[in-house]
């Protein structure tokens, strides 16, 4: 079976190499950099936040959540972030990005022309001063991070095999066509839905994706009764940290531009994440007694998550409340986990998915500014259409990931033997030890 | 007074206590350690290097009871260690001359 | 006691929100990105350093000094790092800034006119070429690490309220003037004084509060007789590393701009580095007989701390010799503690105050381009300038650290119970274990 | 003998000091930052690359090899890297830049005109739009890491004091004139050699270097018997990923410029990354029958490198192309490595020797843009001006390597002793331990 | 000869290694184990989910000292290893056929 | 039945189980220890604080044998665990009361 699986990644690239391997270049071969529209210094913005990007999910993403398994899994964990970039760079490339972003098709999908990134190089992209090929890059960043957020879920338990299928179907079946909706000239966009950088395309998707999961895989062994505390809390806050770090990219990069906007952004992103870690350590401190590192880590993402949506369209008063907001609805968003009892192994769902739906709200509500105009402000249809925005993203997210799911068990089974889930998935999987 | 080491699976661990604290033992001292024995181990590779680790994580327990608990324990043990696959271990029992609790200097049946 | 603090919190909250909700996005609603004078290459400069000071602190510092303690306290001591970032940038939003670098009162502080970053939005900062926004947040991230740095001199001892306390009257009563005195348009700078990227404000003035913490803090129980040597030094070399990487943020952002300056000051933040390490380990080897990772890393901070100052005003061989200067004059620092027996616990005093009292006299002696001109390039007057600086500085942080610490300690006591100091603070403050 | 050693530093050191101390500042003072040629964009750019590049070195490859030797061994190994950047750093401002980029001098080397860096400041360098400092420091960072990555094969037996000697000789006698060949006018870049960013001057030379060392010092006692498997993946994993993550200043960053050029080659960086790690996976899940974190890792990078001299010249798709390569003929390196028995402890020479050569050979194939045409794009002679590139650096670095080890072995000696091999390196050549 | 196993409280074994040493016991053996008892260990909290951490760390010392010393040995380590509060620990004293010393293969009181 | 405890330098580990296996012991378990003895232990330098480490990386091997295979064990293991030079390490023998193999509840000789 993992024969036959990875028979389809090679004709996969086989396909792709001889269709497309001649056109591309050619395309390139007209290179002209340097042409008037292209602003060097927000290019030179555009690359570091891609750069920024992928430091969120690999060291970043896979820390914060490598630390907080136990050690006979932190492996598996890590191998998670690290081949959903590998498998959604080649994705993106050969299909993804026409998927979301070429010529729209229906208002649901994009085209199929820009297939192997045919025609999209250096040539200014349509409304903006960097490069088309920085435009996708930076855009191939969010795909990545969002299939990697969703590993957070299965973690501990899932066939490797299963989640490299599963990254693949899930990218190109859910990922690109809900970011074309958004952002891609779709629907959503027409309807005036804000999303700056990514509250429904990355943290409702990949949370949602999430509880998807965590349903149809069902709990780790011996979950309530054993022991599961994070085993290296000092990775955890590490990757939280890089987070926040890539963060600034992820956010002031989504203005595509060094200007006001990216700034404003910068400002917000900042302290919705001071907001976010502040207002889960008071909760926590004032219910539990004392404030917790994994909390302040917790926090920061919430608020992080939180701010996403809004980051370009609100001042830093409005973004402390959002991140706030973060902070406080994702603590109880994991309480509820504890309490209905699935299985979100490193929230997921909590965080991001609740994180994110409060952000698309919140941006219908605080959005004062770069085009957005919220309810505060005196726009209350704002708030309709995010709320129409969050919804069909919840709707369509779940259902096709309880699809995608389905399929992957089918073909190659999604979840480990009792045996191997005892022996840790380091070993079972992978044939290593993190730790001698 | 008798030392009973028990070697047994880590994960069994918490089933093996509950046991004996049922059984009114309300001490133990637990140490990680690694067995070899028919149990074989697992493969590692790394770059293409293979190795085969023949040594196996275990937890060994060090129960001292009075003789008269003596029986009870092992029996507690065994049921609650006991997977029936190889590997579940073994358990040593020996004579000890004299216990002391070091808080208050008390010695026998009463240091424990 | 804690609920009466988190109140505090929450007050400031609250007030802050409704006086100014209203009125900061009000501002940014007029909102006109890349009006003429905006660079967007400087911009792009200022925001990624902005990251990279980030990046510095979290997860940089918290790693350095998180490597350095014993396990049973690393997860405290990154938490004091991480609320740092967090406190500080609440309080700069709402007053921090504006105490700072708002319209100057008497030569001595700010004024009130940017409470809340009222006026603080995309418009170019005065005499530059980047958001007036931007510029704020890049000093926000300043004031973050300052507070975070002094957290080195009492780890393993500290109350975490205590701390969260100390650094929100600190960063408002210490940092906040002191920053006003130099670069916000107060009597240092006007008097002259050079300060290229913070040697007094940020290095001093964190090392000689250090010094009134660890005096008031007093002994870690058993320091001297039990073996605390630090237990992850990997962390530490990475905590090093990236404080390395992020200071080119720290010392080429400060040019404000993406140009020859800012090339000069990163060339010199590079050797410098590179000289201090070459220098510690020159001198370990010569009087210990070997050369240790984790002075090499100390070494290559104290360099980074001793060019800061003068990073902009000098060549890369006057910068070697400040690097080399540092890295000898900051081991001297270490070594007299340890004579002197008062307990610095991470060498805060010894290679921050040190270090920038060094570089910001050094930079009287080198200080050749950009606008300064030091003794050894014609300019004797320049080293007295820099020598009332230093001392300026040393008096009102001493002091006025050494009040708020009694204050701090009457309001919710300084140290934890002698069981908690010995069961370490990990388990006691926060109810977490770093590695299972 | 130490003494000796430090003595030589120190003596260089002064020499510098005294004979440039007065002129370099002199030059700096005539700054005239913003001069209309400078581009503050690209400059952000480049200084925003060469960060980014000191990241791959410190912390990146510092943890990717630190985490694959044993824990006796980490800090050692992860000194290397550190000690590396420390002393080409200074090696580089006195003398190293100019024997690389200086006035060629017969095609084989630079001149002695910027000894001390003289004349070397904010003006644009020579056609580009960046000070001149700034690329001298993009420079001294691939210096600083081509050093580095040969410590992988010595790792866990070369004495300390061997490697800083042998890394200022072989940064003088080979780095530099490599890199003039190729880049600083020699002869290399005059036959029309295509290298975008070091595939020849950073990774064939630092593999091949590593051979030589290998055969030389010989093998680690108890290599084939006992067991030496890395001690800490998730560490290695991180160094992975921060290598990727500067791999972007590395490529894109030798562009210049924030322009097409830069991000065609940070897309192809990406997708190169991603292919050679699922090739890697494919090749070991098809014959080990599990795919390894090591290995995603270990295929990742060797993706880099081959991307490397390419990146600018070639599209997504032949960089796809380029990475499989990678992937593939990577792991033959390191399984023909194990076949013949040789202990190129950290697999320099499989990944970066291989990988590189493997990636100058595939630029005279697949270049397409950017100036270059290879092979597929109707030019023959390219591919073998690149081999003839690849034969001459192979013979130069292989030959000069050996004789400065013979030199460094006769002055200090190469090999700790056995005893010190067995106690590990930390303690014998550092005193400290790595993990309390 | 006779071995000694001591459990003690971790950051007293500096004070219990340096009382054997004045009484001229010049050798011993230290394992970091885990000990249940009547000291109850200390809770764990992570994103609101508590665990109850019953195992607490404690040092396990083994000294093998000829019959002649071992009251000594046990007065010295009871003194150096007391605090008076729960969880000071436990010495256990058992009887020991033979001992070697590897190096030379001499044995008795001699080898240790 | 007795048991034997070893205690021998790290690297010997190998060596030592090899040993025994050829004797045709098939079981052991392992602990890592810290031990104290003749042989010093190694300094350490931090910031210039220096500390001596006196307790030094050992490994404590437990292996139960019939009586009639004590003295081959024991000769087996002094002769690969020895290197001639301080800090080779010791050997314990002690009587066993019993051993019980936990999965089929066998006890005596059979059980190891
Ligand atoms: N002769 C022995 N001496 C000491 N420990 C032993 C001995 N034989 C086995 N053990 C311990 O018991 C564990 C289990 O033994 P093993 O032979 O693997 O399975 P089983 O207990 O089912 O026979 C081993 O891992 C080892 O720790
Ligand atoms: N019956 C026992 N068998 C083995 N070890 C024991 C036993 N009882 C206690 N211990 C060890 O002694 C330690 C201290 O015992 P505890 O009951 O907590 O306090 P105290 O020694 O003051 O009675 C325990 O942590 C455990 O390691
Ligand atoms: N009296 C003792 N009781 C328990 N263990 C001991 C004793 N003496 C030595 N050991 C153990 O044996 C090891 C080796 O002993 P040492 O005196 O260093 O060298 P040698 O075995 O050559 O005499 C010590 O590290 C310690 O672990």
């Amino acid at each position: 079976m993992t024969a036959l699986f990875r028979n389809r990644i090679f004709w996969i690239t086989i396909v792709g190499l001889f269709s497309l391997g001649g056109l591309v270049p050619g395309v390139y071969a007209q290179d002209s950099p340097g042409t008037p529209q292209i602003s060097a210094g927000d290019t030179a913005w555009v690359l570091t936040s891609s750069a920024l990007v992928l430091a969120m999910v690999i060291p970043g993403l896979a820390l914060f959540y490598g630390g907080m398994v136990r050690s006979k899994n932190v492996l598996s964990t890590i191998m998670h972030s690290f081949i959903a970039v590998c498998v959604v760079s080649i994705v993106w490339v050969f299909w993804g990005y026409s998927l979301a972003f070429a010529p729209d098709v229906g208002g649901v999908v994009g085209g199929l022309q820009w297939l192997g990134l045919t025609g999209v190089g250096p040539e200014p992209v349509e409304g903006s001063t960097i490069p088309h090929s920085v435009f996708m890059v930076f855009q191939l960043m969010f795909a990545a991070i969002t299939v990697a957020l969703i590993s957070g879920a299965i973690a501990e338990r899932v066939k490797f095999s299963a989640f490299v299928l599963f990254a693949i179907l899930w990218v190109t079946l859910i990922y690109s066509p809900l970011c074309h909706w958004v952002w891609g000239g779709g629907w959503l966009g027409e309807l005036g839905a804000l999303d700056f950088a990514g509250g429904t395309v990355v943290h409702i998707s990949s949370g949602v994706a999430a509880l998807a999961c965590a349903l149809v895989l069902g709990k780790r062994k011996g979950y309530g009764t054993e022991n599961m505390a994070p085993h290296n809390l000092p990775l955890t806050v590490v990757g939280a940290s890089l987070l926040w770090f890539g963060w600034f990219g992820f956010n002031a990069g989504s203005a595509l531009a060094a200007d006001g906007i990216a700034g404003g952004a910068f400002v917000a992103t900042q302290v919705a994440a001071a907001a976010g870690a502040l207002a889960w350590l008071g909760v926590e401190w004032a219910y539990r007694g004392k404030p917790t590192i994994l909390g302040a880590a917790s926090g920061a993402v919430a608020g992080l998550v939180a701010i996403t949506p809004a980051a370009g369209f609100v001042g830093p008063i409005s973004a402390i409340w959002i991140g706030l907001g973060g902070g406080v609805f994702c603590y109880l968003g994991v309480f509820l986990k504890n309490k209905m009892g699935y299985d979100d192994a490193l929230d997921v769902m909590g965080i991001h998915g609740i994180g994110g739906t409060w952000g698309a709200l919140a941006t219908g509500l605080f959005a004062s500014m770069g085009g957005g105009t919220g309810l505060f402000f005196g726009n209350p249809g704002q708030v309709m259409i995010q709320a129409i925005g969050v919804g069909a993203t919840w709707i369509f997210v779940f259902a096709g990931t309880f699809l995608i799911l389905k399929i992957v068990d089918g073909v190659v089974g999604l979840r480990v033997s009792k045996e191997e889930e005892v022996l840790g998935l380091d070993l079972t999987q992978h044939n290593e030890r993190a730790y001698e | 007074m008798k030392l009973i080491q028990a070697i047994i699976k880590p994960f069994k661990l918490d089933e093996v206590k509950e046991a004996l604290v049922e059984l009114g033992i309300q001490g133990m001292t637990v140490t990680e350690v690694k067995g070899f024995g028919r149990q074989k181990g697992h493969k590692e590779t790394y770059r293409g290097t293979e190795y085969q680790i023949e040594f196996v994580p275990k937890i060994k327990l060090e129960i001292v009871v009075p003789d008269s608990r003596v029986a009870d324990a092992l029996e507690g043990i065994t049921r609650a260690a006991k997977t029936g696959s190889i590997g579940d271990g073994k358990i040593f029992v020996s004579e000890l001359q004299s216990v002391i609790r070091i808080r208050t200097g008390e010695s026998g049946e009463g240091a424990v």
